[in-house]
């Protein structure tokens, strides 16, 4: 949770130099009103080539860590670029406004839907606010009042999730965390209309799952999700968090690993270099999947829908029978 | 095999098969200092296992960890192993747990042979089942079936903490879903007695999803307005507390367990707070009103034939 | 809130006195050997007589004392009388469990019922501990619980009302005391099994109303039930609270009163002296009440008893069309 | 009518008529100071009548009574009462209410002839009421009726505190439910501007019943799946907040509006607690999660628009 502006991803050193070495032949060939434009368009397209190579092999640690860049794109953001007439509405009714997570209703190609989803902040002071996106058990029980009433006004509910984790605080236990989050799975696993969900960015256990039970799970490229931090899981297996980078190949816990494992359905691509490098084509390439799932979805009937829904809950795992 | 680095580790990965690291289990506190109250052995077999024996300083005699009392180990069988002194609930196994529960005979075990596989190829993981299953006994990690508590049917899950720290994964999460199945098809109440470190890391996502598996099974037992009691145990934290164990009609607890969602030793380190004593302990989630009630494990039996009949359908007048 | 112990009824005066002489001749005639039992007889004949004719004469204000007396027995006592193997809930699953709000389950006459109720202390301890049986929201919240998870079960609900008004503090009002209280109406008005409601002491305006909402209302003979305490009212209206006696008998607030507005179905009559002189036959009179009231609900459907809740509710009301 | 007297006594009776002492209101804060802008006066006549013209220092000019601005009438008019330099809202007659928000001459009251009686002879209600009806020019402390929003056609209700401190007794309860009725029977979405101290003392429990039944009108609207708006303005407290009020789909406050149970005098006599500045307040219920927005008054109309647009029927696809 750093501060963007001293962010960087240590695999991008390569392609950062490159870039830097484009401006320094710019600047002294407009200094020295030298044309070197053939110079730098060779540079260039050399640049482009080291980015699509490190971009296509990028290991799943190397994913984690762009799915966690403090300037990849936020909720609101998103918000902006994919609905229409966003209004949010606040509060549990019960105990708090949790500013973790945002609630709210918007049309999504003039279909009214009902949209939640973690939102991180953009900045140290909105992270700060916004307790680096990490629920209360309030935020929680915000997202189940407004799935409820997406039920009662029979409207979609379109969920995003960011979320390192559901905030692990003595007031989130002394509050029911553990039930916050049960509730909020319980009640989206019956909910009488079409969830989608959309993990944007990192898909934190059960804080991420909290949110993420729906009729269509969408993932963008480099979002994670996972049962427990490659840290966490690194410290516990070679007692050591350095070993992070291990632990991410091990849990298989990328995009593409979770559409193997039937966890996801769709892939969501992202522009060349991440999403924070390209806000708006990230926006278009999320708007499209979810108007494809729609027309999947609003195909079905409400029992038709629900009856997949546990069925894909309910078949996921990998057992035998001895 | 019951050497004291052994019971450390064991201890030890209480902790680490609690599923991640925003759910770690701080277990430590009281547990590790007693060697002679082992639990995983199975219970229906009614002598200690001669390896067992080998380990206790005199074969015949534990040490409360609470209280310090020295107790003739027949005399903490009798008392199902709770402590006669300081009343301090000692863990048990599954099969301990459902031996002293059930009317005599009447478990009959469901889906025996639903077992782990290693989707995810995970290290070690092969070998931890391997040795979970000789120190329990059991296949995997919750017991399956029906059974009768004073002469009502109903479906029981009952948990093992000795079962890679009781995790949950998509075994655990498989045969209680099918548990959950089954009485809704049959409607007979629930019962499940938890006991866990959270979700089972080296399933990855695919232990998460059996937090969703659960509930959902459980949103169809709710349907048909049948009853489910879910009973928790020293310890049950992460991702079973937060999917099916939190979600009972009524909730009870064991006297002292720890209980919650996150591990202590995770909520200090990310927000420095100080804990008070006591907390996420049984007796601290009555307060907070999580939980219906406090039981000794003495009187479970009992409350539960009260509760169970007491939802019994002939019951009903509206 | 006084303590029982020095706790006096004004108007008892010459019947405490009355008492006090039988007790002084009884002892007297003990010490001396003398056969008084004539004289005995004689003064207890009086004092019944007294005490049926201050009984019979009493004051809004009189009841409302007697309502208020810190040894009026409480809900915890009454359910020993009424019911059978009361097993206690607890909690709101949200924040706390509220033990100025007793809940739980219990057979009455072997029907499985759900009780509620609000839970005065029987001293200065309790009192403290169960805040003088005012709720916090988690109370009411607690109270939904129960009332949801009884409609689950199918099983009727039996609500017991004595409470001075939901607790008026700071973290009351934070945790959204008005929404609570609403929100238990509107739970309790839509329940769809039978609501009887017992009124055993105070009636304190929204936070009696809270679990209040019922097919049948009983009310004790010296309980009382208003929008206002008449102190309140007395301080707004004259100015001085200690007119509250004046006030009492304007807001119409007795029993009796309530009877004739259709607010309440019956007055359970009370032991001569009021229910603290006889728990035991208080307890009995209720039981016959509540077996009468359920003798009416459990012959009519799901439907009729929601259309004669709704009703009642819809039509108390006194206004005119001009 | 409108000497210094007679306000007084006007802002010290919101306290009085606001219900009782458990919900008694502490509407001294900041209220009492000015006296030009009484909202008392039916909106619909548009000219100031005679009488309130006399009290005012100009005539033409206000002052605002939180920053103390000098306001020219007609620009405070102009701006739906809210002051231009810093934004307060000032209460506004249930008229005033209507003109600001629907479409032009889109009105239609409902039952107007519901009025109250005095079912206690109560001492001086009917005085009250009296005085309350020359004063606002209403019957009753809420006016009812349809009206169109945008066009969009809708069940609105707006209370006036100027009547009996927007009080609710029999005839407040029974026109609410009436529409909350009519809005079921022809599915049309509702809206409600609350203001009150309460329930209506001098209605004794008839007033405390109208909390059931406007609450039980509000279930049968829900089971129709029709949105019902609720809107708080300065101030809803006591009976009216603990009943239809607090349960709308969506809840909006003007800023700054007094917004709660019990009355901070009760507050402090009962608990001794001193309360933080801005306690009960729209931006409080906002972070405490009661109420979903804060609108400005004048952006009430275009968000309600919104709002009532977004739920028609035939927007939804499932
Ligand atoms: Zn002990
Ligand atoms: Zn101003």
């Amino acid at each position: 949770m750093g501060n963007g502006s001293n962010y960087n991803l240590d695999f991008e050193k390569p392609l950062q130099e490159l870039e830097k070495r484009i401006e320094e032949i710019k600047t002294f060939a407009e200094e020295k009103r030298i044309d070197m434009s053939e110079e730098i368009t060779r540079i260039e397209a050399k640049a482009v080539t080291l980015k699509k190579e490190i971009y296509n092999n990028l290991t799943p640690w190397q994913k984690i860590q762009i799915a966690r860049h403090p300037k990849r794109p936020t909720l609101l953001e998103y918000i902006d670029l994919i609905f229409d007439g966003f209004i949010e509405l606040h509060g549990d009714r019960l105990f708090k406004d949790d500013p973790a997570l945002v609630g709210g209703l918007a049309y999504f190609n003039e279909i009214p839907v009902t949209i939640l989803g973690h939102q991180k902040g953009r900045d140290t002071k909105e992270n700060i606010y916004r307790n680096f996106g990490m629920p209360h058990p309030e935020g929680y029980r915000k997202a189940i009042r407004l799935m409820k009433q997406a039920e009662k006004f029979k409207r979609p509910v379109i969920s995003f999730v960011d979320v390192a984790g559901a905030y692990p605080g003595k007031e989130a236990e002394e509050r029911g965390q553990g039930e916050a989050v049960a509730r909020s799975i319980m009640e989206m696993a019956k909910l009488r209309v079409p969830i989608i969900v959309v993990i944007t960015g990192e898909g934190g256990s059960g804080g991420a799952l909290a949110i993420g039970v729906g009729d269509r799970v969408l993932m963008l490229e480099y979002a994670y999700y996972s049962v427990i931090s490659p840290e966490g899981c690194a410290s516990i297996l070679w007692k050591n968090a350095s070993d992070a980078s291990k632990a991410a190949e091990t849990l298989r816990l990328t995009a593409r690993d979770l559409l193997d494992f039937g966890v996801i359905e769709e892939v969501i691509p992202e522009p060349l270099g991440g999403a924070h490098r390209d806000l708006e084509a990230t926006a278009k390439a999320i708007k499209e999947a979810i108007q494809n799932s729609f027309a999947k979805l609003l195909k079905l009937n409400t029992e038709e829908l629900l009856r997949m829904r546990y069925k894909k809950f309910r078949e996921v795992g990998r057992y035998i029978e001895e | 095999m019951l050497d004291y680095d052994e019971v450390t580790f064991d201890l030890e990965y209480s902790i680490k098969e609690g599923g991640d690291d925003w759910l770690l289990k701080d277990l430590f506190r009281s547990k590790p200092k007693y060697v002679t109250i082992r639990h995983h052995q199975d219970a229906t077999k009614m002598e200690q296992p001669e390896k067992t024996k080998k380990e206790l300083p005199d074969g015949l005699w534990a040490k409360c960890d609470e209280c310090n009392q020295i107790i003739y180990h027949k005399d903490l069988e009798k008392n199902l192993k709770v402590c006669p002194k300081c009343g301090f609930h000692f863990r048990i196994s599954a099969w301990e747990r459902i031996k002293f529960l059930v009317d005599t005979d009447s478990f009959k075990e469901l889906f025996p042979n639903v077992c782990s596989s290693d989707p995810l190829n995970f290290p070690e993981y092969k070998e931890k089942i391997a040795k979970s299953r000789e120190t329990t006994g059991l296949k995997e990690g919750v017991l399956t079936g029906t059974a009768k508590i004073e002469g009502i049917y109903l479906a029981l899950g009952v948990m093992d903490f000795g079962f890679i720290g009781g995790s949950m994964g998509s075994a655990v999460g498989e045969k209680l879903v099918r548990l959950f199945e089954y009485a809704t098809e049959h409607e007979i109440p629930v019962v499940t007695f938890a006991t866990a470190g959270g979700a089972r890391m080296q399933e990855g996502i695919l232990s998460l999803m059996q937090m969703a598996a659960t509930c959902q099974a459980l949103n169809r037992l709710a349907e048909k307005s049948i009853i489910y009691i879910s009973i928790l145990t020293d310890p049950t934290t992460g991702g079973v507390f937060a999917s099916f164990a939190s979600q009972g009609d009524i909730i009870i607890a064991e006297p002292g367990a720890l209980i919650g969602f996150a591990g202590a030793r995770v909520i200090q380190q990310t927000t420095r707070q100080t804990l008070p004593p006591g907390f996420q302990r049984s007796e601290f989630l009555l307060e907070r009103g999580i939980i219906d009630m406090i039981v000794n494990r003495k009187e479970i039996r009992s409350t539960l034939a009260r509760l169970l009949r007491f939802h019994q359908r002939r019951n009903r007048v509206v």
